[in-house]
């Protein structure tokens, strides 16, 4: 975890409404799939606080130390981010969360991500597929413009990858938990399968369902307003349950990532 | 180079910034990003008797310059902090305030005792913004009554340096001012946050769980600074300011207003250096500046002719 | 198209969106920019018995999201307006309330009878933040009798509409409210801006003339939002929302909390077609949604359950 | 006057810190030179309010209508400003003010300015220049490097234009002022003489005692903090001496230019 200040290298649309940003920073920081950074790149108090996004990818890209993220423009910072170009400077603050990491005894790994929650589940992809894992992506937009125009997806071979768009303009027609029901119905070793989900709120409650009803262990990677993104201002807590009973858990530091069977979805 | 230290009741600090209860954890997270033994103090959480979970969510939301938090006071409880935070910010050299609210009097008393005993505590600080059951729910920060019965009763709970924060929803802070001075707080703080609100226009409803929150940031800079400056002028303690404290230049025009000490609050968030970079710059100025004394430059605002 | 017309006391204004008192000026200098008989009214700078030069520079200064003014309500004098500038509104179809102040409740009244007679002047909006000087300094906004005395001294004095503008700068707004509520007035305004403060580090003094001054602008929108949802509920006459309104999202919040009609202030500085926009832009919203009656939008706001 | 956005068009470099920033507009509008704009090219409300900036130009430039005014960098307005890039919007206010109109009768226009000022000294000198008049330009800066590099002064000739620092890096070397005392005291024909000045309040001062003492028609061009710039606040008045009194007026409706005897400089 370091506190920065990086230069942007290049911000590129991806889709639609989305941005690939890539920072140049001092050095590349360790970091594991699913952990994000805070980050804020625009003078003034307003907006104030920092923004979540999750780590891309943080690697060397011809010999510079290269972070990349991935953003959906939706309010006053994400917009204020899309306007940034080349030697623009941002503050980041990261790596933040507990990130990904895949217990012990499972060797096949269904991911499905809905909307922007492609940024956090191909990370974590990359990272299995890396480590030799059986994986298989579900990715849900609703329609071909959302389909991001990124590496991962444009060079994953079908089997792998599965597109679908609520309108059929793209991939399968259809609502990608739908398809995540028929891929959980074909699996045959339950122990040795994971499941790990990260989407808008009502896509996470049907994984829950999902993960329930077969009984397969899941992970989903949460979102919550965040203030602070370190641990300190409690801001971003959520419902656990736990042997003792029910406690309030911070997203940013005891997540983003939980055991779906121990956290309540809001809508 | 220029002394820092200030003395406020029986502690002597060795710089005058500190942080804000509520925005700085138990102090444990930013010891990754800074040696946290440096800052003035450090004020944790508010504590309370027992371990309390706080609001459901949504807790925080931005505001224009400002956020609104309704936290709810979640915190592990005034023993478990002694027990499990207290022996490791002792450990990082920390100097701790501790943050005290109740629902009650003896409440408060309550975990002031405890503290009383607890080694590595340097201060208590009081968060009377919130609200007395026992009296219909107002607050006891809103009332000099209430404010200075409940100051009297910590008072004699406990010998360590008694900060008394107040809230900034009144008519007359000043008035508050006194009346805790008078029942024996060696210093009060200043600014709790504004009371507020925000809706959530899809819903059609507030967005956050518990309808009003807390106004701080940069936004309530102005009104803290008022306040600052209006009690700095009617109490004899050492006044601490807090709101909106965002660079060494807001620390600046509080030291100018009157107070002996500033809080970090808000601005951790935003860059958790902040309080760090603060100290640092400070220094720098009064250096270069030339600036020989803290105290003598506390309240050194020119008076308009009028 | 919805019917966006308000009911306030005797008065029907065609719409919800009004301008507020000193930052409309006397509303001639809009009607370059836009039609101004659009608006539901607007609010002229707030006028005096006689013509008040106003407090020596500087006067304003931008905070972070928000301003400080301290104009020391210059104005030319409720006769010169009725003569000079109210004549010029009307020729300009304009929906006219006469903010009005005084340093007495005599004065107050005294404004209100010559605008009583005044052809054009819809609405008298009070501003009852201003000092009263027969008792020692305290504002007629910040005490329930003072406020209640100096609205009834009003309400002898003037048949047309009359609405109180509140003071946020007091412990609780919602009884300020009622008295002047049973005082016989037939609207509340709030919120004035809240007290504040900057000091310029350079020169060591206070920036404004004044010392201190009133904060307005998107910075105090959450404590002016959550003013008026605490009063909406405590009393039957029509509330007016302002506060930090640049855009109509910020008008819905209003509106929902239990605004009747708004007031748009800072926000003409910042961009000058403000008011119109966030009418239009409501208007649009409203046939979007199809919502088809204001007065039911108004208060909307789902209760948490707790 | 009129309220609209405008698209930045170029935004150079023309001293130490200063800008040139040149925005397309949907036409040209009428100014008198003077005047100025109320500029806002920023996303969020901090800073708040637009901020005020001579107007250096209004024209048609290759067949677009360009608007163009030049800042120093002081502040957080301007650091933002500054970092504008082709493209980016801006939010304009404007013409606003009184602007300058020589009176009857004079001749010659003594003009000076100092540091920043020349933004307001150049388009009225240009104005005259172009009917005909005499004119003489003072400038001052406190060295070589805050010498604006814009076409005016580069163009004009030597006799026209007197440059001068304080350190004596670029033109001569002194204060502005001296230099205006003794042009001033070369005058021939006083009541057809006219000064004219813009610059801190400490030059301006300087620029009133001369004034008296030479007794020469004199305005100056005042600055004050502004929140609308249009007369609506009242945030902005000096005290100016009229027959009746001391009355107070706004500098952003009956000013920015008064006449030098009837206005209080305050440091
Ligand atoms: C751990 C984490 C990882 C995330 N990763 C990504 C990512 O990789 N890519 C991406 O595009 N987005 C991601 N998000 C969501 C992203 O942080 C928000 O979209 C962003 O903060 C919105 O900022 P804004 O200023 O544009 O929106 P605002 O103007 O602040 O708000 C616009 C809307 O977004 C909602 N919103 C604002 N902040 C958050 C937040 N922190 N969490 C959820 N909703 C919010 C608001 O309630 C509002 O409805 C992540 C969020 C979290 C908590
Ligand atoms: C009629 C008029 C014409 C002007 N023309 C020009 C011009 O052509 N070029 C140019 O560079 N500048 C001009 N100025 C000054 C310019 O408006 C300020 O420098 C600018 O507003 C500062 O903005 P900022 O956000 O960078 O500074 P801030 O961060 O707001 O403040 C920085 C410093 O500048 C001072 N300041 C801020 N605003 C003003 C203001 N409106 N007037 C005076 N001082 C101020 C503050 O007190 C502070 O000390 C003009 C001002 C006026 C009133
Ligand atoms: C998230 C959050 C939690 C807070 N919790 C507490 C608290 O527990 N006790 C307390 O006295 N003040 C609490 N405060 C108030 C701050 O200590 C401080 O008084 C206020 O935020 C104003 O300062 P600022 O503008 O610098 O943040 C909290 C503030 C925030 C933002
Ligand atoms: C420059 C200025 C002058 C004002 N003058 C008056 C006034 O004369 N009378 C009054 O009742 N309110 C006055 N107000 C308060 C506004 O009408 C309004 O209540 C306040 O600014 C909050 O709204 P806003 O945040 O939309 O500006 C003034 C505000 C400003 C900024
Ligand atoms: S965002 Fe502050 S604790 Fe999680
Ligand atoms: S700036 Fe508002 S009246 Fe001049």
């Amino acid at each position: 975890m370091d506190f920065f200040t990086g230069t942007v290298v290049s911000n590129r649309v991806i889709s639609e409404k989305c941005h690939l940003m890539k920072v140049e920073t001092e050095k590349v920081l360790d970091y594991k799939p699913g952990q994000f950074i805070m980050v804020r790149g625009w003078k003034g108090f307003d907006p104030l606080l920092p923004r979540p996004f999750a780590i891309y990818n943080w690697r060397e890209e011809e010999g510079r130390p290269i972070l990349s993220f991935v953003f959906k423009v939706v309010g006053r910072g994400t917009s204020i981010l899309s306007g940034l170009r080349e030697g623009d400077r941002v503050q980041v603050n990261g790596p933040l969360g507990n990130g990904f990491s895949p217990p012990e005894g499972k060797e096949r790994f269904i991911l499905a991500g809905g909307g922007i929650g492609f940024s956090a589940v191909l990370p974590v992809a990359r990272s299995l597929v890396d480590s030799g894992k059986d994986v298989r992506v579900l990715l849900g937009a609703r329609t071909a413009g959302e389909i991001p125009r990124i590496g991962y997806v444009e060079e994953a071979d079908r089997d792998h990858l599965l597109i679908t768009t609520d309108d059929g303009s793209f991939g399968e027609k259809g609502i990608v938990t739908d398809f995540l029901e028929r891929e959980l119905e074909e699996v045959g070793e339950k122990e040795r399968t994971l499941l790990f989900a990260c989407g808008p709120p009502r896509m996470l409650k049907k994984v829950q369902e999902l993960a329930e009803r077969f009984g397969i262990e899941t992970y989903l990677s949460l979102e919550n307003y965040m203030a602070c993104g370190f641990g300190v201002c409690l801001g971003c807590v959520v419902d656990r349950r736990t042997e003792e009973g029910i406690i309030r858990v911070r997203v940013c530091r005891e997540g983003p990532i939980f055991r779906s069977s121990e956290v309540e979805i809001y809508d | 180079m220029i002394d820092l230290s200030v003395q406020i009741g029986k502690s002597r600090f060795k710089n005058p910034v500190f942080t804000a209860s509520g925005t700085f954890g138990y102090g444990l997270e930013f010891s990754v990003f800074y040696d946290i033994s440096q800052l003035g103090a450090v004020t944790v959480k508010g504590l309370s008797l027992e371990p309390v979970p706080g609001n459901p969510g949504p807790r925080i939301f931005e505001t224009p310059s400002g956020m609104l938090n309704a936290i709810g006071l979640q915190n592990v409880g005034v023993r478990e902090f002694v027990r499990s935070y207290l022996p490791r910010l002792r450990e990082l050299g920390a100097t701790v305030i501790a943050n005290v609210y109740g629902k009650t009097e003896e409440e408060y008393a309550s975990v002031a005792a405890i503290l009383d005993e607890a080694e590595g505590v340097e201060a208590v600080e009081l968060n009377i913004s919130c609200p007395n059951v026992k009296e219909g729910g107002i607050a006891f920060g809103a009332n000099p009554l209430l404010a200075h019965n409940v100051v009297s009763a910590v008072r004699k709970a406990t010998e360590k340096t008694l900060i008394v924060k107040l809230s900034p929803n009144v008519t007359d802070i000043t008035e508050i001012a006194v009346a805790v001075e008078e029942a024996g707080a060696d210093s009060v703080s200043l600014i709790n946050t504004l009371l507020g609100m925000v809706i959530d226009v899809e819903r059609k409803r507030a967005v956050l769980g518990s309808t009003t929150g807390g106004l701080s940031g940069p936004a309530i800079k102005p009104v803290a600074l008022r306040m600052v400056y209006q009690v700095s002028k009617k109490v004899k303690i050492p006044v601490i300011g807090i709101g909106g404290i965002m660079t060494y230049r807001d620390a600046l025009e509080f030291f100018l207003a009157g107070a002996t000490a500033i809080q970090v609050g808000t601005a951790n968030f935003v860059n958790p250096l902040s309080a760090l970079n603060i100290l640092k710059d400070l220094e720098k100025y009064f250096e270069d500046e030339g600036i020989e004394s803290l105290s003598q430059y506390v309240g050194s605002l020119a008076e308009v002719e009028s």
